[in-house]
C-alpha cells in the first residue's frame, strides 16, 4: 500500500520529520505542511534528508510557505507545491494518511 | 456495527504525563476494543516511556494510568509493536517495560507475552500494512 | 471518496484547526463527502459558541458552524475530552449539575466510539493536531 | 519573597497547570507572597468552571480556587486571549453580546498590563508552558 | 507606574503561524511598551522565522501579523538581538529578515536598524545581564 | 548574575534542552522537570552534554521522575533531586528564572 505522510512540525524544534524520515517507504509521499514547511528549505541539514530518501516523492503545501515568507526558489530541488485541493488529492490518491503530529 | 473488518494501529509518540495524549489516546483503544476491528499498538520514539515499569504518580498529584496497559490483554488488544531503536536511544531495554501479557483462548488460556520488540524497519512494514493509523 | 477528520487542538493557540478547517473545505468542494468530524484533546475548544476574536481576525468557530450549515456536517465534540476543558450542551448541564452551557449549536457531544465509527465507515480519517 | 506565576497552557491537555500548581503551593507554604498568578494562551483555560473531569482524577480548575480562598491569591486571566478561547465573565459577555459566562469566581478577566505590573513588582516571574 | 526601571527580555523562540506565541508574545511587548522599563527582543531558534520578510497570508485566512514589527521602533521598542547560529542553521541571512529601524530622538530623528545579529555566546551574556526574562 | 534555566521537554522529542545548554553560562543552574527530566538518564546522548557543561550545576523534579518511572539510579552523576519546595529554592536563590518552554 502507498502511504502519504503528513508532517506539520518544524524539523528545527521536533523530531516529527526525523522520526517520519525514519519510517517512510519507497512509493510513499511526504507533505510538509504548516511548520512542517521548514524542513523544505534548500541549504539546510534538511536538504540531505530530502534528497537521499529513495522513491519517496516529496509536496509542500504553497499557502504555508507563502504565510512564512518562503520564496519558491528557496525549496530543495524536487519538492512540488500543492494548494488545499491538491492535498485532498493526495490523501485520496494514496491507500492511507500517516499524520506525524 | 460494522460489517469492514479494518486494520488499525494507534501510533504512540509522546511520553506520558507531560501531555494527555498517551492518555487520551489508550481511552480510544479501550472504547475501540468494543468494535470488532484488528487493533494494534506501536510504541516509537518517546512513546516507549508510556509502557516503563514503576510509574508512581503519588507525589505528582495526578492519576497512574499506566496499570490500564495491563487490562488491554483483556479487552483482546494483544499486539504491542515496541520499536527497537527508540529504546536504544533512550537507555532503555525491554527488562524496563511493564510485562504485558494476554491468555490465548486458542491454546487453553495459555499466557502470552503482548510485546514484541521490532526494528525500525520492521515497524515501518506493519504501518504499511494498516488500514488505518491514528495519530495523537 | 468518504473522509473523516480529527482535530487534536483548540483554535487560534495552533493552527491545526485552520489546516482542518481549509482541507475539509477543499474537499467538500471536490466533491467528496466528509463522514465526520471529530474534535478531540483541546480540538473540544473549537465548540464554544463563546468566542470573540479580534475583528480582522478569522472567527474560527463560526467558521466551521457555516461550512456545517452549508454542507450538513457531522460535528462532534468528544464527551470526555469536553467535560475535561468545560465544553458543555443541556444534556451535560444537567448530568453534571452546571449552571450554563457553551456550545455552538452545529456541534454535539458524544462519545469516542463516534471516532472509531468515523475511521471504519470512511476511506480516509485525516488528523490534524499539535 | 514576591513572585508571580505565568502558565501558558490549559488544564489537563499539558502539565503545566499542574506544575504551577505544585510550585505555587510550594511557595506559600515556605511564607513566600504570590503577587499574581498571570494565566495567558491557552492557560486562560483553567479559569473555566464548567470543567467535570473523571471522580479519580484531580480537579484543576477547583484546586487552583481553593488555593485562592486559602491564599487570598489574585489570579488574572488575560481578556485578549479569554476572548479568542471563550472564556467571559459578566462584563464581557455584556460587551460582546454572549448569552452565557463560564468564568470560575476566584479568577478575574483582565488585561495584558496585569502580566507586566506582575513582572515590575515581583522579584521573580517563573513561567510555565508547553 | 511604578518607581523601578528594570530590564525585560522577551524570548522568542517559536515559528509564526504554526502556534500563537509568536502573535500573542507581540502583543505582550506591545502593551509592556507604555511601562517604562528596558526592553529587548531576543530571536534565538525558530523564532527568527518570526521576522523573516515577505509573509503573506492571503492564502491561508488567517491574519498577517509580521506587519507589527515595523511599528515596534515607534513604540521605543529598538534593540532586536537575533542569534547568528540560529539563522544559519535554518539557510538563513540577515538579507532574508524585515528591515526594522527606529528614529533615535536624540540624533535628530536619524534612522537606525533595531536589529542585531549577535552570536549564542553574546546572546547568553545578554540574557545573563537581565531582570526578567519572558518566555511564551 | 546567576539564573535559574527550567525545561520542560523531552531532550528526545525537542529542541530545548540543547537549546538551554547552548546559552546556560558557567554559575548558573538547570532544573529539568515534567518531561525534562528525560534529559537526565544516564547512558544516553544526553548524559555527555550534561557532564561536559562547567560548572553548571544540575537539579531533577524527583515527583516527575518518580511518575515516569526514572529510578534515582539511573540518573547521570552529579544531578541532585529537589521536589517542589527545593524548585521554589532554587527559583528564589538564583537571580531569575529563564523557562525553555
Amino acid at each position: 500500500m502507498s502511504e502519504l505522510h503528513t508532517v506539520n512540525k518544524s524539523p528545527f524544534e521536533k523530531n516529527s520529520f526525523d522520526s517520519c524520515m525514519g519510517h517512510v517507504l519507497d512509493g510513499s509521499a511526504v507533505l510538509l505542511y504548516e511548520d512542517g514547511v521548514y524542513a523544505a528549505i534548500k541549504g539546510t541539514a534538511m536538504e540531505g534528508k530530502v534528497t537521499s530518501a529513495q522513491g519517496v516523492k516529496f509536496y509542500v503545501l504553497g499557502p504555508d510557505i507563502k504565510a512564512r515568507g518562503i520564496d519558491a526558489a528557496r525549496l530543495t530541488d524536487g519538492i512540488e507545491i500543492v494548494d488545499y485541493a491538491g492535498f485532498v488529492d493526495l490523501a485520496t490518491e494514496h491507500d492511507k494518511v500517516v499524520a506525524w503530529v | 456495527m460494522s460489517e469492514q473488518i479494518k486494520k488499525f494501529l494507534y501510533l504512540n509518540r509522546r511520553a506520558p504525563y507531560g501531555t494527555i495524549y498517551a492518555w487520551e489516546s489508550l481511552e480510544v483503544v479501550l472504547i475501540g476494543a468494543a468494535f470488532d476491528q484488528k487493533v494494534s499498538l506501536a510504541f516509537v520514539d518517546d512513546g516507549v516511556f508510556e509502557i516503563v515499569k514503576g510509574q508512581d504518580t503519588s507525589e505528582s498529584g495526578f492519576k497512574n494510568f499506566s496499570p490500564t496497559y495491563a487490562a488491554l490483554g483483556d479487552y483482546d488488544v494483544n499486539q504491542l509493536f515496541v520499536e527497537k531503536e527508540s529504546l536504544e536511544e533512550r537507555g532503555l531495554s525491554i527488562d524496563d517495560l511493564m510485562h504485558l501479557t494476554w491468555e490465548d483462548e486458542d491454546e487453553d488460556w495459555a499466557e502470552k507475552d503482548s510485546i514484541r520488540v521490532v526494528s525500525r524497519s520492521e515497524l515501518s512494514e506493519i504501518m504499511a500494512d494498516q488500514d488505518v493509523v491514528f495519530s495523537f | 471518496m468518504k473522509l473523516s477528520i480529527q482535530i487534536n487542538e483548540g483554535p487560534y493557540q495552533h493552527q491545526a484547526s485552520d489546516s482542518a478547517y481549509m482541507f475539509t473545505k477543499a474537499a467538500l468542494e471536490k466533491g467528496h463527502e466528509i463522514f465526520r468530524v471529530f474534535f478531540y484533546h483541546d480540538g473540544v475548544g473549537n465548540g464554544t459558541r463563546l468566542t470573540t476574536p479580534p475583528q480582522d481576525d478569522r472567527n474560527i468557530v463560526n467558521r466551521w458552524a457555516d461550512l456545517a450549515d452549508e454542507y450538513k456536517l457531522d460535528m462532534v465534540v468528544c464527551v470526555a475530552a469536553a467535560q475535561r476543558r468545560g465544553i458543555v450542551d443541556e444534556g451535560e448541564a444537567e448530568r453534571n449539575k452546571k449552571d450554563a452551557t457553551n456550545i455552538q449549536p452545529q456541534f454535539r457531544i458524544s462519545g469516542l466510539g463516534q471516532l472509531i465509527e468515523a475511521a471504519v465507515q470512511s476511506e480516509r480519517l485525516v488528523v490534524f493536531g499539535d
